[in-house]
């Protein structure tokens, strides 16, 4: 089999170098070229220090991008819709890591982006990369979003308890989520530089986070509000949803609908145990995998449920679900390339 | 191979023909250490644990 | 004046410790013993390296206790009650930093702690440590309890919105709860390993936390649930509480009822910013000090507010708490030896 | 081809762990039992939590050991030399990761042990699992040592320079190493206790410490002296080797020594940049991988050579390089199971 | 007696910002004016969270300074020598905390910054602000230079030994330096983005270091050489001296020549402990305070001497040793501000 | 000293008698860029402000 030829736009930043480590070991693709304005001409390796010795790839510039058979694209948000018919010229098959192309309806990307999509067109033709929500619609895709990494989390947590119809529809469902730098990208801020960011657990968005549009979209429900908290740590995401059922439910039950929900599903593991250290799930424990660990517990005398998921921002809430996705929109077997076992303890 | 119930997650857990009352085992889906508290129906509950408490 | 003689039992944990830092710079005191009975004998810098020059006292046992004008006891919970007789006869002032007296109602202690209280009698005669909540009753007070770091955070988070009776009795209020590593005390075990404990955001208690009593007894207030995550920090919590007006509040309003109730307060920072990293509270702010930063937010769209509180859980959550509230209790200026600036970066 | 069938005795601690990761992937075995004392009959996911999902196995106690073809032991120092004929009669190939097999002669052994070897007719039967050093020694071997991590990172940044004789033999050559906290293990103890580590630069041997003796041994020369600090990572050593040439030398020229001793090596990457944030080997750059970065300086105004190697303690210094020695020692392609990027950021 | 002004230089830095900590609780001074060009108009405290209720001073610009008593400078190296005469025209006494006047041979200067002192003239005049070494020279000095915080670590470690006139000049001594974050200042950069630093065990300077000329001229002695290790801390510097002695020496005999030199300094200790965790000089042990920790070891074998000092960088590394060098220029008890004890653990 | 109304904390911000149209300054309480945009009655409001968006 002829191997896909895949470039990477915006490939200098995190989830860029990140879909290099996933896309060089993937047996049925091959690197075309990788862009970066700021290291053009400079070995990949210079910038992922990860990289050497797995690539000998040079940076080129976005206008030096070639015809290929998949473009994926990883630029800041606000940079890819204003280039779509550019990018779409360049090959049939586009991944938009970006939240450009996330929200399906113009009117919610104008709401909570602040200003209309330039490219409203566009925004129904591509399919939100989550496969344990969206399976179906990836198959033969042409055009996949990636997920924003809080919002995954989210969404994993609840999306049980949404489809088998449990939580009170009139109380609303409150998410906690705390997030590792890496999230931000590359670029150096003041609130990223070292000695601000080490040690801190920062309230960044307490209230109207972006992210709280696509959790909405795939859940269905309005009625769900984000707070972020930035903490020490370079990978990973924690989400812990507080809902209330309809009526009180017990967690064998709860177990029950979390099996039906993912049994079947290969990157998700439910984690629920009365002994150890791990006991609930930590994005800890998925490092460097395209893992999200789900779990749940019921709080006996308020009948509140605590729904869980953790994930590497850069794995599951990025590159690894935009993978799995471009294998399920291809017809390979949807796990290629991504049988990695998370790297613990680190 | 008989099956019982977990009484914490409800999986289903395959016990063998042989398994003996106060037999412990494992829940294979959540873990649990578990006992077997009666045969007939086979009956499962959790074992008795000491319990860790590494609260902060 | 004669300087007031104070002894610590359980000195070598790390509330002992920092009683220690305060004490030994306290211009009315002077520390007569300090326990501890795996190191009796030894000199305290061996177990708390920064007191070296800073004393030359050595540990003795709690056996050897003399009486003294005011003991600390800063023993693991359920270490304190069981001898609070023994504790009593030896100085006519208690300040105790464990659980064993924080809940007034001995039905309140036998809910939350799984047995009766052995001295249900001694729960009346202690005031809660928590000068901003019970200053007057701290006056001349012989008995008082310590906080617990997670609940003073969560209380003082909450207090103004209660005292204003602001909030909607019908929905309850979730507060989520990021937790520092000191915390857990000085007793190394599986989960607190630096291997399993670097890099995690563990949630621990996500239901049903024993803190959820202090915060009820101390906000007059049932529906209030509380979910606690362990971060990678050593030193700090911070208390996101999500609650329900009744009637919709803007943040001009907001800011008036907060400055009401913290404005002449010595150790409560207000912290809301549009600018800079340092908008809301993070804990990293307040590291070595007693400030309790305090802050808010109002999600436009739902109506829901954010309140927030962070403080450094062996100070404003154990030992700076505690001095506080032994200044008022013997008529000493309140911030008599807690003039301490936060250090920052660290 | 039939799997050859693999046991691992000390599965739950770290290098167990790391094993599991590396071996669960290999393509020509599969792992019959895993041992655990005080684990026995739990699931190995209860205490590796990355590993959920990646395998069912449950611990068995050593007691419970079949035989098989390949038999890893990686139990702590000192457990294994007593054993080493039962684990004989088990398999016949051994791998053993901890100390007790490093050295070749006993007089050594006695020397840095401080007692007899137990059994020193088996130390020439073993080879030392280093195959940048002895892959000839390696081909076929039925009895393979595990490699100091701190040893590893000194000898392969000095290897070169002695191997071309570069050194003035008058003058010793000082290591500083710096180790990440999973050295140790998974066995918590005060020092490990987040709170005590979590940001400590702590000088834990400066002077005599064991692993000098395997540095001594690989090298061939008697004046290396090591100093160890422990930092705050998981995983990772670094080593800087300051050393003294018998005459001036410049970096080209080094460039030579090191391309020649190292251009063919599947896990070696010569780290040198003039630019970038990665100039030389930091161990955050082979976090998960079997990759040792070298590095080296020369400093002009006094001739000193500066020699540096970072790797991954868990990987390079214990489990990647055991599994690549045995990949050797069974004629296997040497990288087999061992192609993992490392995960960065992280 | 009336209190002395004092104004600040580069004040939203983070030398500033400790200067600020500490002379805002100094009994003989108040604060004039503190300046940042970038944050001229706004409150201290947007800057500086930790001192938010400590000060309600705005920041100024430097053209806006006014005279006053005592001239603070903290502003990066290169940018006070241009503008000596101005700051000397504004205040009496100077205390530049710059690397721009530490040296006192404009030679020095020139080989170690690579081009010529704009104002060699004024090398003369300034005295290096380091008590342990020059407290003579400091009683009634009017421009005091800051130290460097690597150098300062260096220093303290080894001049015991030098003044004992115990090392062998033949051979040189190695000083390993590990670094934390805080170090570099404010600025952001590449390098100090959290998800490059975390974790990071970085070599950046393994050879010719700047500060070499500072520990050079300090001890008298040309064969000292420096590698410096960036580490994941905020606060902190740990210098691992390797030095050979003329002839070999005991510990108990070390022990007497440390004793000499600082068994009256108020700010250094002594750390060399065989129990306990805390067995030789952690900077963690001093973060916030003025101490300096120093150690040492003998290897036995060798006859190798490990001296060790431990230091915060911006406090005995910078702002510390600043104020307790002005505090002996003034004619004040030289530990008055000081009296600070270390936050452990954080 | 005058005094007007923070629009964002609603504090009470002191202001110089000679205060100018379109003068800036700080909120003393809550630290807010602010602008007089009116002299009688005196008002402020929040100053334009570059967005500084350093989100996760
Ligand atoms: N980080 C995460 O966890 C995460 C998770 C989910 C989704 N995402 C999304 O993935 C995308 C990439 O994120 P990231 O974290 O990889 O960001 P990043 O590290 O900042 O990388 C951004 C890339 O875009 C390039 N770039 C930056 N500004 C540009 C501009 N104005 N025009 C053209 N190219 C520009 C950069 O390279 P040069 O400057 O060298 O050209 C770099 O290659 C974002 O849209 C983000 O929202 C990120
Ligand atoms: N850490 C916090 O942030 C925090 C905050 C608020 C309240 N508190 C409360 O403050 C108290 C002390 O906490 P900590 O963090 O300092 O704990 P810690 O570090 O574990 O110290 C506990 C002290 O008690 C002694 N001790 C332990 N077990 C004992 C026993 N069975 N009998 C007698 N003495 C014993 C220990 O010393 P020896 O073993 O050497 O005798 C040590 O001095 C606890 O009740 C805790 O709940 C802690
Ligand atoms: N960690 C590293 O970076 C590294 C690098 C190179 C070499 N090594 C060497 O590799 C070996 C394993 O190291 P590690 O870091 O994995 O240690 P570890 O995490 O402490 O694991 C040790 C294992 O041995 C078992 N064990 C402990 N004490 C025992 C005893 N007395 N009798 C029988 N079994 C016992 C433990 O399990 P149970 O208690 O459950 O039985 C555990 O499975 C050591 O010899 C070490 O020196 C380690
Ligand atoms: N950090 C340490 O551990 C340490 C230790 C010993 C000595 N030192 C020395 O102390 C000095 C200050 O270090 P720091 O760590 O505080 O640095 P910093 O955090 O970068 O602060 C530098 C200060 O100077 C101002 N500044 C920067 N560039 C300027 C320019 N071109 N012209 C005028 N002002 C400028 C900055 O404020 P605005 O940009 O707002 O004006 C800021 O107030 C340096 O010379 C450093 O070498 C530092
Ligand atoms: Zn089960
Ligand atoms: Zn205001």
């Amino acid at each position: 089999m002829e191997r896909v030829r895949i470039s990477i736009v915006g490939a200098s930043g995190y989830v860029g170098g990140e879909l290099l480590r996933l896309l060089l070991r993937h047996p049925y693709v091959e690197i075309a070229q990788v862009t970066s304005e700021s290291h053009a001409g400079e070995p990949v390796h210079r910038v992922h220090p990860h990289l050497r010795k797995a690539t000998g790839l040079t940076f080129c510039r976005m206008a030096d991008l070639k015809p290929c058979d998949v473009l994926f694209i990883a630029l800041p948000h606000g940079q890819v819709a204003p280039r779509i018919e550019a990018f779409a010229a360049l090959a049939p098959v586009l991944v938009d890591l970006s939240a450009d192309f996330r929200l399906r309806r113009p009117e919610d990307y104008a709401r909570w982006y602040g200003h209309p999509h330039p490219h409203p067109e566009w925004l129904s033709r591509f399919v939100y990369g989550l496969p344990e929500r969206y399976r179906a619609e990836l198959r033969g895709a042409r055009a996949i979003s990636g997920v924003g990494c809080n919002a995954t989390a989210a969404i994993l947590a609840l999306w049980p308890l949404v489809q088998a119809d449990l939580l009170d529809p009139e109380r609303p469902v409150i998410v906690d989520i705390q997030a590792a730098s890496s999230e931000a990208g590359r670029e150096p801020n003041p609130g990223s530089h070292h000695p601000e960011r080490h040690g801190a657990i920062r309230p960044y968005a307490p209230v109207q986070h972006r992210h709280t549009a696509e959790v909405r979209q795939a859940l269905g429900r309005e009625g769900v509000v984000l707070s972020l908290t930035a903490v020490d740590a370079v990978r990973g995401v924690l989400a812990i949803a507080h809902a209330w059922p309809r009526d009180r439910i017990a967690e064998p039950e709860l177990w029950r609908i979390y099996r039906a929900a993912y049994g079947e599903e290969p990157f998700i593991r439910l984690v629920k145990d009365r002994q150890g250290v791990h006991r609930l799930p930590d994005p800890k424990a998925v490092v460097g995998s395209n893992f999200a660990d789900v779990g749940f517990a019921v709080e006996e005398e308020t009948g509140r449920i605590v729904a869980l998921c953790a994930l590497d921002n850069l794995m599951k809430g990025a590159a690894g679900s935009a993978v799995q996705s471009l294998n399920i929109a291809m017809g390979w077997p949807e796990t290629t390339g991504l049988d990695l076992i998370p790297v613990y303890p680190a | 191979m008989s099956q019982a119930i977990c009484p914490e997650c409800a999986a289903g857990v395959p016990l063998r023909e042989d398994v003996m009352l106060h037999e412990f085992l494992t829940c294979p889906e959540c873990g649990t250490a578990l006992e077997v508290v009666s045969l007939s129906p086979l009956t499962l509950d959790r074992a008795p644990q000491v319990e860790e408490d590494w609260g902060e």
